[in-house]
């Protein structure tokens, strides 16, 4: 079984809400120096069996539909290892 | 005239909005999200709720119900589409209405009484209204604001498809204020406040919400 | 593999770790009598999680049954205490159900799932009753508003609160939020649910009929709330047991919607015998209560259990707390049918048992029998304390520190102050930021919620029946007396019932304590459901269920004794509620009952000079119940616009509230109301409330109020922009409403 | 400037329904080989400055109080890279 991790993020463009939160959140707790926070989605996904390429194109294909909207969203997928 | 009332897995205010279409004096017509057809309405609702917990993100798992399908197909062919809260998510994931609904800038659930001004009358779902018309409706929600890149923005502006927008203070952080918005033609309308809470006075803040549901009903009946 | 009973016979002289179990030595013995040997590792675990004071109620049942005894008669009354909820016949064939239970300490450990699975909880045990939710409620208490860790809980416990009801549909009608420093790190989340049922539809927890099948369905079994059992498990195994157990249980609200539909289908099409929630002490609770209330007994194959955590030993399986999970009794003609409906929602079904004539539970365990008991022993014959209770040696000084020597306010200007600073009070001022979090409208039958007296909630569309519902619990009046505290709190929510328009009916409670173990607070305990059943008897409303919540103490500081009562009352036609605002100018504002100089345990004692001393207002059942029965006439004949409880606050607070509602002023004098002004406007003496009457309707209501004993005081006229009271005071709408509503935001963000 | 990535996670134990619905999604769309899904979130941390072992247990710090609740989630801390 190998791990793929999907990160999703916000387009830079769109309004992060939660990131902003958090942005203004760490100086009243005395953390300086941090300029901007952007919060996303993290996705772990255990895939049985080996990783090809296909599989990877497949996991591609499910970032972009349904892990995340390309509207507001960008994505990476990479291989983590295997578990 | 029939109109179907989709209930995805999660979905709450399906009942509720099968009781503004009966008091519009239309028939309700349940839909199932596993069916793959529309049993001939004349028109079709998507209810607020939280189809499949929402989670991932609101109506992203519900976009791929199978109901959708033909759904989108009549909606490209002028069959009415209201999309009420989560209805108005899915039909953005669907890629019926532009842009996306990300969670409201103060991070909280939201449940108010919402003022709205209604700025197109030119869709099947708001024909009954006056431009400028101020209407009392509740919002509630966690996921309302409304984002799109500013050349969408401009276009919906330029074509007159901000349908409802917020007044009184944007309750979310929503681009411009839009509570709601159509599609070029004016059956596909999508809205996060709902209008199917503002039927009766007993229940609602106002009844200013029917006009949705009789708007529909002369587009398609003609009375 | 898991310990036989065979085994369990062969070796008596095996060490067990009863102890760690939270057993006590002679309940141990105890369970070996009961057995004949002594206990397999299973049963033990069993044992112990069902006589834990949590599901055997072994300190508090002695005087529980007080609510049994003193019961007034009632024919309302069709499922009383002892099954998941109570059945209230409401008339027309409609029944309720409601209840209201704690999850104080799992809220504080991790407030938001804490809450949200709070309401999961309380949801299930309504459905497990064959009744559609229909509404919650949440009575909140927390430490000092401004303190550190409140800010961590408060928002954490209503995030997780509509995190979950949201999710559901189901609306959130009313609640409270109250703050006490003897809450600090003790705060309460009470949750209350009810729902609506036809009388031919009521579901009870029994499994009869032999050959029946035994379903779990729902979510997965994983390793939730089982920090005891898991101690106990690894003692068992050679090998080093493996994965971690979650230290709290997190709540998956989609999977509860879609539990509630499957079984409202399942209800519908009539395909179950029996049903039971899975709660505390999860499999072992579910299996013993099922059995102990059929006919005969039960076989379960532990082992087909769909589980999230494969390493799971079989003791966890039985004391897991996994949520949103039922079990039903289903006959095998009808389990096709029970599981497409299962299917249908995507909600996972197994059969894991089967009722048979053995008279025994018996369990088994991938082909051994680990688990062979009589099920009453574990379900219903739990130990029984007598705890020892006194008077604590420092009531007597309490209650002689009476408010009567705290500077008052006189002058205009005083009062004004004293009025601005009331309304902005954590206690007194909106609570907005926390009910706007919830959803009020959802199922479009909400025909009252927060801020009202009470929620209200249409049952029937065609016939505009409905009910009412209220919780109130003063804790710093049951600290000065728990008797009368426990009266003032059913007495306020009947109130609070009753001048919403609807008649009361019957009572739910959560009663909230430090540990019983400790005479003190065992002696408030029992003062307490003392008094409650006491006044439920006089004013004809039985309890019908409800919870103990013990323990509730930091160190030797136990929190103010928090009885909460829940008062549901019915509503004949919706459409004649009452509600709290002020709704159009020139129509007459009147108080009902009488005020008298009582501020001990008030919130102007509280919030102005942090004292707690003296006696609480005298409770007076008689006025209450008086008061209830003008109203209800009034709401039928249609004669007042308006009406609100005095309560917390005063006078001056339910003023305050009818005016913001919706921003109609009133111009008033208190002259005739008490000696002096402060007085008027600041005791919180019972039995009162302001309503505002068209003009031409006044003498009708005056005639009817003194038909019903009720005195009546003229105060003035609805209007203007601004609250007089003349010759006193004089403030403008827009400046209560900023110092009333601007506390929260300020506190909370 | 450098970027700090936080990932937080649901500890394994701990119920996480929105990796379930995810999970139970993905065969519908025809996606099929994926045994389990774990959803969490990613926080982009833009810093100011040079990343020095200060810096980072200070991170560290905000990561476990603010930004994951260590009663049900764990954290990972790393540098990305310098943008
Ligand atoms: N936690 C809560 N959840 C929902 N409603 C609440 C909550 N706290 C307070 N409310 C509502 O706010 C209003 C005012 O509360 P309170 O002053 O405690 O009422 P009362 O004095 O009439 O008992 C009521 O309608 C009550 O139901
Ligand atoms: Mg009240």
């Amino acid at each position: 079984m190998a791990r793929v991790v999907v990160d999703v993020m916000l387009k830079p463009e769109i309004l992060d809400p939660q990131g902003k939160a958090v942005a203004q959140a760490l100086p009243r707790l005395g953390y300086d120096g941090i300029a901007a926070v952007r919060q996303g989605k993290r996705f772990e996904l255990d895939v049985v069996g080996e990783i090809t390429e296909e599989r990877l194109a497949q996991i591609r294909g499910a970032a972009e539909t349904l892990l995340s909207n390309p509207v507001i969203e960008d994505f990476t997928v990479r291989v983590e290892d295997a578990i | 005239m029939r109109v179907g009332v989709v209930t995805f897995p999660g979905s709450l205010d399906d009942a509720d909005a099968r009781r503004a279409v009966r008091l519009a004096g239309a028939e309700p017509v349940a839909l199932w999200h596993a069916d793959a057809d529309l049993h001939g309405v004349d028109a079709v609702v998507l209810p607020g709720g939280f189809s499949y917990g929402d989670y991932l993100r609101c109506g992203a798992i519900a976009r791929f119900a199978p109901v959708m399908e033909p759904l989108v197909e009549a909606a490209h062919g002028g069959l009415p589409v209201l999309g009420i809260c989560n209805g108005f998510q899915v039909l953005c994931e669907s890629h019926l209405l532009p842009g996306a609904l990300i969670r409201n800038d103060h991070r909280k659930f939201n449940c108010v009484d919402q003022a709205l001004v209604v700025e197109s009358t030119a869709t099947v779902w708001t024909s009954g209204y006056a431009t400028g018309q101020r209407i009392v409706v509740p919002l509630k929600n966690g996921e309302g604001g409304y984002v799109a890149d500013e050349k969408t923005l401009d276009g919906l502006e330029a074509e007159g498809r901000v349908v409802v927008r917020y007044a009184g203070g944007n309750p979310n952080g929503s681009y411009r204020d839009i509570a709601g918005i159509s599609n070029e033609r004016g059956n596909v309308v999508g809205l996060m406040p709902h209008p199917e809470h503002a039927v009766e006075d007993l229940t609602g803040p106002s009844t200013d919400g029917l006009t949705f549901f009789t708007s529909a009903l002369k587009a398609v009946v003609g009375v | 593999m898991s310990e036989t009973v065979k085994h369990a016979e062969t070796t008596p002289e095996v060490q067990q770790p009863w102890r760690e179990l939270g057993l006590k030595e002679d309940e141990y013995a105890r369970i070996r009598e009961i057995l004949g040997r002594r206990p397999t590792s299973a049963e033990l675990a069993m044992y112990s999680v069902m006589w834990s004071e949590h599901c055997s109620y072994k300190s508090s049942k002695l005087h529980l049954a007080q609510f049994g005894q003193k019961a007034p008669k009632t024919d309302a009354l069709l499922v009383g205490i002892g099954e998941n909820a109570g059945v209230v016949d409401i008339g027309q064939g409609w029944a309720v159900t409601f209840k209201v239970e704690s999850h104080n300490h799992p809220s504080y450990v991790e407030p938001y799932q804490g809450a949200a699975t709070g309401v999961g909880g309380i949801v299930r045990d309504i459905m497990s009753m064959g009744a559609r939710p229909v509404a919650v409620m949440d009575p909140l208490r927390f430490g000092p508003a401004d303190a550190e860790d409140t800010r961590r809980v408060l928002p954490g416990v209503v995030a997780g609160i509509g995190g979950y009801g949201n999710c559901l549909g189901l609306p959130n009608i009313g609640g409270e939020v109250v703050f006490d420093p003897s809450y600090a790190g003790n705060p309460l989340v009470n949750a209350l649910c009810v729902g609506v049922v036809r009388h031919e539809d009521i579901k009870l927890a029994f499994a009869s009929g032999r050959g029946n099948l035994i379903v779990l369905f729902g979510a997965a079994t994983g390793g939730d709330g089982i920090g005891g059992v898991s101690v106990l498990a690894s003692e068992t195994f050679d090998d080093a047991h493996p994965t971690k157990r979650p230290a709290v249980q997190v709540g998956d609200p989609f999977m509860e919607k879609v539990l509630i539909e499957c079984c409202l289908e399942v209800f519908a099409a009539d395909l179950v015998v029996g049903i039971q929630d899975l709660g505390g002490a999860g499999l072992s609770c579910a299996t013993s209560e099922l059995a102990s209330a059929g006919d005969g007994g039960m076989t379960v194959w532990l082992d087909r259990v769909p589980l999230r955590d494969s390493s799971l030993a079989p003791e966890e399986i039985l004391m897991s707390e996994s949520q949103e999970r039922m079990c039903a009794v289903v006959e095998p003609a009808k389990l096709d049918a029970f599981l497409d409906i299962c299917a249908k929602w995507d909600v996972l079904a197994t059969v894991i048992g089967e009722v048979d004539d053995s008279g025994r539970l018996t369990v088994q365990w991938h082909g051994d029998t680990i688990v062979d008991v009589p099920p009453r022993s574990v379900a219903h014959d739990g130990p029984v304390y007598e705890r020892p209770f006194a008077r604590p040696s420092w009531q007597d000084a309490l209650q002689a520190d009476d408010p009567s020597s705290l500077p008052r306010p006189t002058s205009g200007d005083e009062l004004r102050a004293t009025l601005l600073q009331m309304v902005a009070a954590p206690n007194l001022a909106s609570k907005s930021w926390v009910t706007d979090q919830y959803d009020r409208y959802v199922l479009g039958n909400t025909v009252l919620a927060q801020p009202e007296d009470a929620g209200v909630i249409r049952v029937d569309d065609e016939t505009h029946l409905g009910v009412a519902l209220a919780t109130d619990g003063n804790g710093r009046f049951a600290k000065l007396d728990p008797y009368a505290g426990a009266q003032l709190a059913l007495s306020e929510a009947y109130r609070n019932v009753a001048v919403s328009g609807a008649r009361p009916l019957a009572v739910t409670d959560c009663l909230n304590f430090g540990s019983p173990e400790d005479p003190d607070v065992m002696w408030q305990f029992a003062e307490a459901t003392r008094g409650l059943a006491d006044a439920c008897l006089e004013l004809g409303v039985p309890v019908t269920g409800g919870n103990v919540s013990f323990y509730n103490q930091t160190g030797d500081a136990a929190i103010n004794p928090t009885p909460v009562v829940g008062v549901l009352g019915v509503v004949a036609d919706v459409r004649r509620r009452v509600p709290i605002g002020f709704g159009a100018a020139d129509e007459v504002v009147l108080l009902l009952g009488e005020a008298r100089d009582e501020l001990g345990g008030s919130e102007w004692a509280h919030h102005v000079h942090g004292h707690l001393g003296g006696l609480p207002p005298r409770v007076d059942l008689a006025a209450e119940k008086a008061l209830g029965a003008l109203m209800a006439a009034a709401a039928d004949d249609g004669l007042v616009t308006a009406a609100h409880d005095v309560s917390d606050g005063g006078l001056a607070q339910t003023l305050v509230e009818m005016v913001l509602r919706r921003g109609v002023g009133a111009s008033v004098t208190v002259d005739d109301v008490a000696g002096d002004a402060f007085v008027a406007l600041f005791a919180e003496s019972v039995a009162r409330a302001v309503v505002a009457v068209p003009a031409d309707r006044v003498a009708d209501l005056e005639a009817s109020a003194s038909s019903y004993g009720v005195p009546v005081t003229r105060l003035g006229n609805t209007g203007g922009e601004t609250l007089v009271v003349q010759g006193v005071l004089t403030v403008a709408v827009d400046e209560l409403r900023a110092a009333h509503e601007g506390t929260f935001p300020a506190l909370f963000g």
